[in-house]
């Protein structure tokens, strides 16, 4: 059965019925049981599940991750939020040095089935150090996998295949996404780990694009079709591993590439994708690679700066008309 | 109740009644510039987060009454009462939070990140406890530099969760360092109760076991605020280290905006109606109208002053322009 | 001279004879396996930094035996001890130190990353105080599961520098999580002696203002450790959670590699020997000859046999194989 | 006046010589004070400048590093020591949101004259916590600035301008080069950062390199050169801010680019050069532009491995030759 249901509702649905499905899931962390720090995603599950379950933490980043971590190692299946990725720079030690690195460096035997729940929380006039979107930081890293999924139905599908998952997982959620709606199953279900999602076709460009930016690719393709150019859209979905057979088969049909990531644009996660196509379909393209990124900039306060700071439709179809009056 | 404890017992630092006074309006002015941003939050003309000071005061006022202008504060979300004891233009805190270019950070860092450098306050940061090593740096300067200045740096109970405090503790007593260590403990870190987030309520013995003096004291009492820090910096100023002070104290006020959290069940009227009848103005105004040092006719022209005073600076802050999107990258390196 | 605590003052676990000879032969091929490692590094042969653990083997042996298989332990770049005290294959360690494919990691590891998942070992961090967290996050899930199992983490004194120990501690104390610190102070982090990192040295009183008990032992009598940690363990197999142990030891060699870190000028011969003269082997081996649970012919039997073990792990591991190059990216992720 | 010096040496003489020209200089970090820890780059220091302004610290990276930020507010001019990149993993927070951000959140008002050296440190069978290389990372991060020398004489003079910037500058230098040597002047001078150098030229190909691959390109070169390929090096030196200019100059040259950077591949620095100039040479380019980097895996310890994990010239000279067959 399926029916329309928030991204922020699905990722609460996800996780409760994970934890109902398997004793070895909890969840953890800054704000699980606040009335505001992670939005409506966990609202209700400590009540259901109680607060060993469901436990609101002390501000501690670097041990309650690495606490999380340790659990996934004697066997449970640990959810760790950051209710902002921002915070989460106090656990990337543990994040890189231990979660990442443990199967490998030790041969195999072990592994760490954690997620870290990364949330994306800016605009709004929060500044610097409250909008910060780090998933370049973390793809780059050899033994973490990382998500962002821009609907509902993959907000929950990938929840799940995250915490099934084991190894551990970047789970990268967007506020800005909380209130979006589509239609989501109301039973379990997977959205695998690295396959990228074509969410529309066409043959003029290929506009490959993470998270939000997903959403506003859409909205660029209508209005760009109502010019009569027709991009093909994909959804990222997976950063890593990444999918770009599916990007690599887009981009020889279209010859033309925007990569939309709404992240710093030096070393942002859109260069990845740029220099794959680069080396991969060189022969295919048509035009240069274009990059709708955040400017090199920190996030600024002022709402007045934070218009021109964030990346929206109107700079994915830009870039498209650029490409295309070559 | 608690027994609040001083670095050397019995040992007061003599308070003039001007001093007395001029704290007096420096809680005054911190507490009606603090209501009417309220005000303008509920009233939806402010947008960035703000974590409001109220209840406090006492606090601020008190340790930067102990500081010259040339030594340094840290502080963090919660610091505009920080800024403005220590000398911040209060017409610039407010166009600051507006987002407005005159702002005193050009209204690049809002509400969380108010700075004054021009009176020893060079920044905030909103993340936990994090300003807490750059004081420790900022005293090992001003060692470094043979002068005889100190830092000081604010923080709440929820800071005292996060490793870096430890370290800075360490570090500052190893070094000796000119640091004073000011833990606001008003019980809350966000939505959680203290008792839920430690086994006990026992920050000054998490400090004194890394060989520094540590004392708690009443926060609400700006006068016990003001002579705790006077040893504390008198002993950083003559080399002998860091001093950790715990005020307790209370915010008034949810963690974030003008609401009181007590809707949200994160708190009960009875803990609020209890800390609001220790107001620590009230209870100075109280004192120093019993002592003849103020009189009703001046609390009150005091009181219209402090107003006049917020009601320009928020006037002066909505006249002024929001920065021009073209300077959205100025800034990020010297020029 | 240090005096040292109990938990619980007057409480003694019975230990019987065929324990104290376990634990004597325990800490007899530590110190053999690690000796001949030295001289392997010596020799070139093994080229990994190696963080020799001979001198502290009380601790790991004493800690030990007051788990159980299915107990976890967590340690950090000098685990060779641990590692071995908590049952994990001789062999598989020498392989894993020469890199070879028949190591306990594979050779992906080396000796700063012993691993016997087996028996309780999941990894080892060489990352200063790293692994501290994770054992308390074992515990907790330990505790979720209701089972009786415990965790114990192994770390130096240096680690109680990283932030990463308060916040566990916190955190093991506010969940009552199963779990036992044990903190090897032998003194040094590295090139550094404690009494340069800390104004003082009381890594027990660190712990306890956490709200555990916390005690100093001499961590050179593995019996007294013994004890010391089942009492620990029985608390937390009770629900009474965390405890924090400080054994007090030194480590004979450099901080890294085979040396003394005399010739370098970082610590004085007097000082070694006065801790040499403090053998936890060769006393309890004295104690165990006068109470008669032991003979010298029984001793000469015991040395040699552990030598021959040794030394067939070392021909064992020579013998190996190298990893394939072709496997370099095996084991990223879960096949 | 010139003569041969090390590189590690020449770290040690631009630290000795800035601290004797500016009493806001010193020096604090792990090992300052060791003999193994930080090569040579600090010997001596100690007793010449005393134990005030050279601070072998505790174990504490968060609290050293934010200490170093803090009296960089306060007048100094800092440089704290990471003797493993690795470590300062623990210190990511206060660097990423306090000293890169500072001066922008302030509005312009105050910088943080602080240069961090994060030491890269590895093979010798270290394995995977002890031999990463962050440089990506670093360079995400507006308001950083980051420099990478490859010879003796650019590791003193960049470390001279780093120390004489007055923003954050991350300062990462690698083992491997510090017996390297070249023509180091004696006196105070300037490497300016963002600038590249153009190390060889050539007409055949482009290989830009960051840090020791910008000396495996050099060995590459030769090689090559004798079978009649001539391939012109770039040596990044500085990550960021990028000098893509002179990159870009010699593409629309060569029509054919390399990047070498010996840290692993997604999301790599690797990644940006390509995508730069997939973006503003895309018509000067004849072939795929290819990356030289680590595998996504994360270092292994065994000898056997981590010979063929760690690439050298043979892996440029077959990447040029690949570019060229085609
Ligand atoms: C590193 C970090 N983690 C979490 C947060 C979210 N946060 C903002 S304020 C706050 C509570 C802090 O409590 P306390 O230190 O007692 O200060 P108070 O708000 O009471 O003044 C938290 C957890 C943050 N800003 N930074
Ligand atoms: C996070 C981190 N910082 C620094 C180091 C370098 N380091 C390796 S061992 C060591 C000393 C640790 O001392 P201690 O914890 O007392 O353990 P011991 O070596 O005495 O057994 C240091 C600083 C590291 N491995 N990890
Ligand atoms: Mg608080
Ligand atoms: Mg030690």
């Amino acid at each position: 059965m399926t029916r329309e249901l928030t991204y922020g509702l699905a990722i609460n649905e996800a996780t409760r019925q994970m934890m109902e499905a398997d004793p070895a899931v909890f969840l953890l962390g800054q704000g699980v049981n606040s009335p505001w720090y992670v939005g409506n995603t966990t609202t209700g599950l400590k009540d259901h599940f109680g607060p060993e379950r469901v436990f609101d933490t002390p501000v501690s980043e670097n041990a309650i991750t690495g606490a999380a971590i340790g659990a996934a190692l004697a066997g449970m299946r640990p959810v760790v939020i950051h209710p902002r990725m921002d915070f989460a720079l106090l656990a990337v030690e543990q994040i890189v040095n231990q979660a990442a690195n443990w199967r490998y460096m030790f041969g195999g035997h072990t592994g760490v089935p954690v997620v870290m729940r990364a949330i994306i929380n800016r605009g709004g006039e929060q500044a610097a150090q409250h909008s910060q979107a780090f998933q370049a930081l973390y793809a780059h890293i050899p033994g973490l996998k990382v998500v962002m999924p821009s609907t509902a139905y993959d907000a929950k599908g990938l929840l799940v295949a995250a915490i099934r998952d084991n190894d551990p997982v970047i789970y990268i959620d967007d506020r800005w996404l909380y209130t979006y709606s589509d239609d989501v199953p109301e039973e379990l279900y997977e959205v695998p780990i690295g396959k990228a999602a074509l969410r529309r076709c066409g043959d003029d460009a290929t506009v490959v694009a993470t998270s939000y930016m997903a959403q506003e690719a859409l909205k660029a393709a209508a209005e760009l079709a109502t010019g009569g150019i027709e991009i093909e859209v994909i959804d990222v979905r997976t950063l890593k591993p990444l999918d770009d057979a599916l990007i690599f088969q887009s981009v020889a049909k279209t010859g033309r590439l925007v990569v939309a990531d709404a992240a710093w644009l030096t070393c942002g996660f859109a260069a990845e994708v740029a220099a794959r196509v680069a080396s991969e379909v060189f022969e295919s393209l048509k035009a240069p690679i274009l990059r709708v990124a955040l400017p090199d900039t920190p996030a600024p306060m002022s709402a007045s700066l934070e218009k021109v700071y964030y990346p929206t439709a109107k700079n994915i179809v830009a870039a498209v008309q650029n490409l295309l009056n070559r | 109740m608690q027994t609040y404890l001083s670095i050397a017992p019995g040992i007061t630092t003599a308070i003039s009644a001007a001093e007395l006074r001029s704290m007096y309006i420096e809680m005054l002015r911190i507490r009606e510039a603090e209501e009417r941003l309220a005000d303008m939050i509920a009233a939806g003309e402010i947008r960035c987060p703000v974590h409001l000071y109220i209840g406090q005061e006492a606090v601020a006022v008190g340790v930067c009454k102990a500081l010259e202008t040339t030594d340094y504060i840290f502080g963090g979300h919660r610091s505009h009462g920080h800024y403005l004891a220590k000398g911040g233009d209060l017409r610039a805190m407010v166009a600051e939070i507006l987002g407005k270019e005159t702002g005193c950070s050009k209204g690049r860092g809002g509400s969380m990140h108010v700075a004054a450098p021009e009176v020893g306050l060079p920044g905030t940061s909103a993340m936990v406890g994090t300003g807490i090593p750059l004081a420790v740096g900022a005293a090992i300067a001003f060692a470094m530099q043979r002068t005889s200045r100190v830092a000081a740096v604010f923080f709440g109970d929820g800071a005292t969760e996060e490793g870096g405090f430890y370290e800075s503790l360490n570090l500052a007593a190893l070094r000796k360092a000119p640091v004073i260590f000011v833990c606001e403990n008003n019980l809350y870190s966000s939505h959680i109760h203290i008792r839920d987030r430690r086994p006990a309520d026992n920050l000054d013995a998490l400090a004194a076991v890394h060989s520094m003096p540590a004392v708690r004291i009443d926060g609400n009492d700006v006068v016990t605020v003001y002579q705790t820090a006077r040893e504390a910096v008198t002993r950083a100023r003559q080399g002998h280290g860091p001093t950790f002070i715990e005020c307790r104290t209370y915010r008034w006020r949810g963690h974030v905006g003008p609401n009181y959290d007590i809707d949200k069940g994160l708190r009960s009227q009875e803990e609020l109606s209890e800390w609001q009848a220790r107001c620590p103005i009230h209870s100075l105004e109280a004192r120093l109208l019993n002592q003849g040092i103020l009189t009703d006719t001046e609390v009150t022209r005091l009181r219209q002053a402090v107003m006049d005073e917020v009601a320009a600076a928020i006037a002066f802050a909505r006249q002024s322009p929001y920065p021009n999107p073209d300077t959205l990258s100025d800034y990020v390196f010297a020029q």
